[in-house]
């Protein structure tokens, strides 16, 4: 893991050169990645990069993409976005217009894609995003797209999966980080529950950064719920809000609608956290996964010493849409790749997909990809249920 | 009852670590003059080098949990004085009593430490396995026997710490530079290592809450950097300089996250504590037990 | 001025703080068994001087020497060692630490213990008021309390050598004929004293040396008795 | 140090030559990058500006949060028009600053230092926790009008830069040197009958506002604020600005703030080695050329004019 970051540099020094002496035969493509390098958000950009110089890699060594008599190769350029609303819009400002990037394959954060979606959205410039918010979604929004599945596509089969299992849920708490994410899902989760016919007892917030849990967990005892919601509370701060709820022995069903990375939060919680929900995870070496995903997988538990998950991999599905929206529309320019991608069906790590969400949106911007709920069983992700949204049922029945 | 012996609890698990943190920050305040915004980095790099030499004792050299985690914490404490004195030598010496000056080396310090953690460590969180794994039950009050613990040695360390400040020559000298450094000098005191020993003093704090934090909490690059700004409102509120300032700040804190939390909310607790610590500032700046300059 | 007789000598001293001149060419001499006196107005060069024989200011030029070796550059804490203790004005006591405390400051640089309990029963002995208050904090003592602590605290160290700055200012004229009889007995008691005393009267009337200083420079030297006859010195700090 | 006439006119014509830049140059990059510059260079400036009475006043970044969101919430929820919410940011955020310095300066030193940092964190929370104001994900959407969009760069180069030399030219006033006697010592002031808290307030409040306006600016130029974009790390990075620029002359900061934001586009993306590079510079510069660029030139000056004679 650590060496990854030392020989970062270096080794996006190494690939320039190559293209540098390459650059003559065929022409590239740029791409970018507007991630957090840094801080408490850096696995994320590091992932997502790794997994869009492999996608690019492959699509390279198949000959790379071919529009208007050209053969294109892709190349990735990461940018450290810090996860803040100004370093999204400093990163896209020199994309755009120092490094002339047309095409950005992954960028994290609600508040950062805003920030880009000012600048790229007027300049035309293609932005696929892990962004969860309803706000950057539309039809004033046609260059954005969305390559993960957000709280709109997860909550309401995730939640009635999880009341499915425990049909006698029937109070809640919810706990969600004071940002931009955890803002957006809030009343979305309080509103399914509700739906569900579950009570929420209390919306409790807390700083990004707490260190110290056990205030909150001893309020969540004494409240004793039926079920904890984590929302979109980051793995390390779940895993010691479940230490300390067990110190406390309260037990009840653990839910992580964000949950991604089991292995930061088995770290932190251990048992604890045993039979946690997650609503964002996948297990990319388990049964169900596809060929693509598993060899991801393995390849990032190598290079990077951590898998991948539902967010780290999405730039991977990004580049393929990408390439099959390009030899679609037989032009490099963004705007015409803009006006295929709704319709273009292309192979994404999970299997065949395309675009959709129009109901939700006015706009088919989200990538189609099945819901997968996951649980920590002895330690390990156990992919429970793997459901195709109906729209993405059409599409491959098609 | 059981609730408030539970939050009495809560607010003594909190308050152990903020209080060594404080403590250490508080000291190098009084005898150098100087806020110190890299104690943040001395508790980090203890945290981690926990989190990398306990996997290693155990693994490569076969040692039971315990003695991995006892030679961790030698290797994290001696390592963290090194850097205390290299940090000083290079820096600090030259910036004594110069409050800009200090305060603006010890952000370039701070950036510095934790480039260098994140390009070692790299951003995910570390965990170091429980010590002392089990839980115990105090007056109807459940907490984990390693945060037992936690609160033990941290209560073992302050007391030390008193001890050293009250009963010793070298107490005796940090005393007097902290109140008056051109008297002190006069009575033979050598103001420059008094200051050193002072600095290492509170290195070694640092290094201890880092130590004691390890198996408790998850490590990251940037750990550090919230019990420091934490520290600096204790500090504010104890007085700045003070040590049994920065052990009732401390715990005045603690008290506050731990009941706040629980009748309002965490993000409540912070915004809270914040506008305390102005609230305190205004009405009574040196603190509740700050000298009046 | 021969080196047996001749505690400290001062040659030549020019001293400046960021580039003004505070003193100028300063030379004296403290003699074996004589209470030496510095008088002058206020901004004189008095308090630089002593600041500087202290080490607590580095000069420009000159040199300073005691028992006739050259102890320029020297810290504070090299001079102390040496034997000489400043008593600063104002006292600057840590008022926050008890008595004890304070007087133990003192012998910070020494490390016998019985000796310093042996010392400190004598300081005691000078100043029985004080026995009483061990405990309390310094900032709690009446200002000739304070005056004898400091005194005292500068006696813990073993000292030579006792720069006094201004020890009788601000204190009640019952109080300032307790403070010359204790630098009486410490003069009786083999430890030379440098005064430095805005209050002429007293400081010439105590010293057999004596010295005037006027802008940063040395302008009149004699014993106490000649420069109390001096009609200048009469004229300007005596009053009469 | 430098010969005052023809040290201005080499300012004002550098000022001149960067506004017709941003005027002129068509890649955009490069001209958000002079935007960027002199937005630092404010920032820094403010900053000494209270340093010249002896505070280190880290609510400069809290200042330049309240004049971008003063902006902002102006021109996106209330649709005012541009140039009045543009008016408005150095206006809100210097009558803030009154109250503010009226309220906290009465302490002094490390006790100011960390009221001004409690500050910053305060007025951030309390913008992440409003949700009227976007709450943690800000504000999007300040465009300035179609009209002046393409000279937009422009305008915002020439009304820092005009900062500048604002800030500059009260230094050099009277007033200036009144505030210069206060850092050296409160009674001198006080006891020539001066009101020594008025001084102090007001100087906190033309960096306040010098600094508003700087951040309404930026919302424009940004057309996107969060709260995360206003933390005490803003002042931090304007500190390391002033004393790599150096403190000595009103043109350090301005030198610090263009040197370092333009070796920072280049060290961007190296993650940790970014801020090993920033933390670097900063110790390096105090440690060995304390007096920063201007101290370093200075220096140099009088080699060269002692070697001359």
């Amino acid at each position: 893991m650590h060496m990854a970051n030392w020989t970062r540099p270096l080794g996006a020094a190494a690939v320039m050169l190559l293209f540098a002496q390459a650059g003559a035969a065929q022409e590239t493509l740029k791409l970018g990645i507007s991630a957090p390098f840094s801080g408490a958000g850096a696995t994320w950009g590091l992932g997502m990069e790794w997994a869009a110089e492999q996608a690019a890699e492959r699509v390279n060594e198949e000959g790379g993409v071919t529009a208007n008599g050209k053969t294109y190769m892709f190349d990735i350029v990461s940018y450290d976005n810090k996860y803040s609303a100004t370093e999204g819009a400093r990163s896209a400002q020199t994309m755009l217009n120092r490094d002339g990037i047309d095409f950005i394959v992954g960028t994290v954060g609600t508040a950062p894609l805003r920030a880009m979606q000012a600048l790229t959205e007027r300049k035309g410039v293609i932005v696929f995003n892990v962004a969860w918010g309803k706000s950057v979604k539309g039809p004033e929004f046609p260059y954005t797209f969305t390559q993960m599945n957000t709280p709109f596509e997860i909550l309401v089969p995730f939640y009635t999966f999880i009341k499915e299992q425990h049909p006698d849920l029937e109070t809640a708490v919810l706990i969600s980080p004071n940002d931009a994410t955890g803002q957006e899902l809030e009343p979305m989760a309080i509103e399914t529950w509700k739906n569900l016919g579950v009570e929420m007892l209390a919306s409790d917030w807390y700083e990004r950064g707490t260190t110290e849990f056990q205030p909150i967990a001893t309020k969540i005892a004494s409240l004793d719920p039926d079920l904890v919601d984590f929302s979109a509370a980051p793995p390390t701060d779940v895993g010691s809000i479940l230490k300390e709820l067990d110190v406390l022995g309260w037990e009840g069903v653990k839910v992580i609608s964000a949950g991604s990375s089991v292995e930061a939060l088995m770290a932190v919680a251990g048992e604890a956290a045993e039979g946690a929900y997650l609503g964002a995870s996948a297990d990319f070496s388990g049964e169900s996964a596809t060929e693509v995903q598993k060899e991801l997988n393995a390849g990032a538990r190598e290079a990077l010493g951590e898998p991948l998950n539902g967010l780290t991999i999405s730039p991977y599905d990004a580049i393929m849409a990408l390439r099959a929206a390009i030899e679609e529309a037989d032009s490099v320019d963004p705007t015409k790749v803009k006006d295929v991608l709704p319709s273009v069906r292309f192979e994404s790590s999970y299997g065949p997909s395309g675009f959709g969400g129009e109901a939700t949106y006015d706009y088919p911007q989200q990538m189609l990809l099945p819901v997968i709920v996951t649980r920590v069983e002895n330690g390990e992700t156990v992919e429970l249920t793997r459901s195709n949204p109906a729209e993405l049922e059409a599409l491959i029945n098609d | 009852m059981e609730l408030f012996v539970q939050l009495l609890a809560n607010t003594l698990q909190i308050g152990a670590v903020y209080v060594l943190f404080a403590l250490g920050l508080t000291l190098i305040f009084g005898v150098m003059k100087i806020v110190n915004f890299a104690h943040g980095g001395f508790f980090t790099a203890a945290a981690l080098i926990v989190t990398s030499v306990v996997p290693f004792a155990t693994v490569e050299l076969g040692a039971p949990l315990w003695a991995g985690y006892l030679l961790a914490a030698i290797v994290a404490i001696v390592v963290v004085l090194c850097l205390g004195a290299l940090v000083y030598g290079i820096g600090f010496q030259h910036v004594l009593k110069d409050l800009n000056g200090s305060f603006i080396l010890s952000i370039g310090l701070l950036l510095i430490l934790n480039g260098a953690y994140l390009a070692i460590y790299g951003g995910a969180p570390r965990t170091v396995p429980q010590v002392l794994p089990g839980t115990v039950s105090i007056f109807g009050a459940a907490l984990t026997a390693q945060r037992l613990a936690l609160v033990i040695v941290a209560a073992v360390v302050t007391g030390g710490l008193y001890l050293l400040i009250e009963r010793t020559r070298l107490g005796l000298a940090l005393r007097a530079v902290a109140m008056d450094q051109e008297a002190a000098m006069l009575q033979g005191m050598p103001f420059k290592r008094v200051a050193l020993y002072g600095f290492l003093i509170g290195a070694a704090l640092a290094a201890c809450a880092g130590v004691l934090m390890a198996p408790i909490n998850a490590v990251t690059p940037v750990s550090g950097d919230e019990f420091l700004i934490k520290a600096f409102i204790i500090i504010i509120i104890g007085g700045l300089g003070s040590v049994p300032g920065a052990i009732i700040g401390g715990l005045f804190i603690a008290l506050i996250e731990s009941v706040g939390g629980y009748f309002f909310d965490p993000s409540t607790a912070t915004l809270a504590t914040f506008i305390l610590v102005i609230a305190f500032l205004l009405v009574r700046p040196q603190g509740i037990l700050g000298n009046v300059e | 001025m021969t080196a047996d007789t001749t505690i400290l000598s001062v040659d030549g001293l020019c001293v400046s703080y960021h580039g003004v001149p505070a003193l100028q060419d300063v030379s004296l001499g403290i003699e074996r068994g004589a209470i030496t006196t510095i008088v002058g107005s206020n901004g004189a060069g008095k308090t630089t001087l002593m600041k500087a024989i202290a080490g607590l200011l580095v000069p420009d030029r000159g040199s300073v020497h005691l028992f006739g070796q050259d102890v320029g550059g020297r810290t504070p804490a090299e001079m102390v060692q040496a034997g000489v203790t400043l008593v600063p004005e104002g006292r600057r006591l840590f008022g926050q630490m008890s008595v004890r405390d304070n007087l133990m400051t003192g012998a910070y640089s020494r490390t016998d213990r019985s000796a310093i309990a042996a010392d400190l029963e004598t300081v005691l002995g000078h100043f029985p008021a004080l026995r009483d208050r061990l405990s309390a904090p310094a900032s709690a003592l009446s200002g000739g309390q304070q005056q004898m602590l400091a005194v005292g605290r500068a006696l813990m160290a073993s000292p030579r050598l006792v720069l006094l700055d201004e020890p009788t200012i601000g204190l009640a004229p019952a109080v300032v004929d307790t403070i010359c009889d204790i630098i009486e007995t410490i003069s009786h008691n083999g430890v030379e004293v440098l005064l430095v005393e805005q209050n002429a009267h007293i400081a010439l009337e105590l010293a057999s040396q004596a010295y005037v200083m006027e802008n940063g420079r040395i302008v009149l030297s004699g014993s106490g008795k000649e420069l109390m006859h001096n009609d200048q010195v009469r004229e300007a700090y005596l009053g009469l | 140090m430098w010969n005052r006439l023809p040290g201005v006119w080499i300012c004002v014509a550098f000022a001149i030559a960067s506004v017709l830049f941003a005027l002129l140059a068509t890649n955009a990059y490069y001209t958000s990058l002079v935007v960027w510059v002199l937005t630092n260079a404010v920032l820094a400036s403010a900053l000494r500006f209270v340093l010249q009475i002896g505070e280190l006043n880290i609510a400069t970044a809290a200042f330049f949060g309240i004049g971008a969101y003063t902006t902002a919430i102006t021109a996106v929820l209330l649709g005012w028009p541009f140039w009045l919410t543009l008016l408005l940011a150095p206006l809100v955020a210097g009558a803030l600053s009154a109250l503010f310095g009226w309220v906290t300066l009465r302490t002094k030193g490390p006790y100011f230092l960390l009221v001004s940092f409690a500050v910053t964190e305060v007025v951030r929370l309390v913008y992440t926790q409003t949700n009227a104001i976007g709450g943690n994900s800000g504000l999007v959407g300040m465009f300035p009008p179609m009209a002046i969009e393409a000279y937009y760069p422009a305008l915002a180069v020439a009304l820092l830069a005009a900062t500048l030399f604002a800030l500059y030219g009260v230094e050099r006033s009277d007033l200036g040197r009144l505030f210069k006697a206060i850092e050296n010592n409160d009674a001198i002031p006080r006891s020539v009958g001066l009101n020594v808290v008025f001084l102090k307030v007001l100087c906190v409040v033309i960096a306040g506002s010098a600094v508003g306006l700087a951040g309404g600016l930026h919302a424009y130029a940004n057309n996107v604020i969060a709260p995360s974009d206003f933390t005490f790390f803003v002042a931090i990075l304007a500190l390391a600005y002033v004393k790599i620029g150096g403190e000595g002359h009103a043109l350090g900061p301005v030198l610090g703030a263009a040197l370092l934001t333009l070796v920072g586009q280049w060290v961007a993306g190296i993650s940790a080695w970014e801020n090993i590079f920033y933390g670097a510079v900063i110790v390096v510069t105090l440690l060995v050329f304390p007096g920063g660029l201007v101290g370093l030139a200075a220096r140099a000056r009088g080699l060269v004019t002692r070697s001359a004679r």
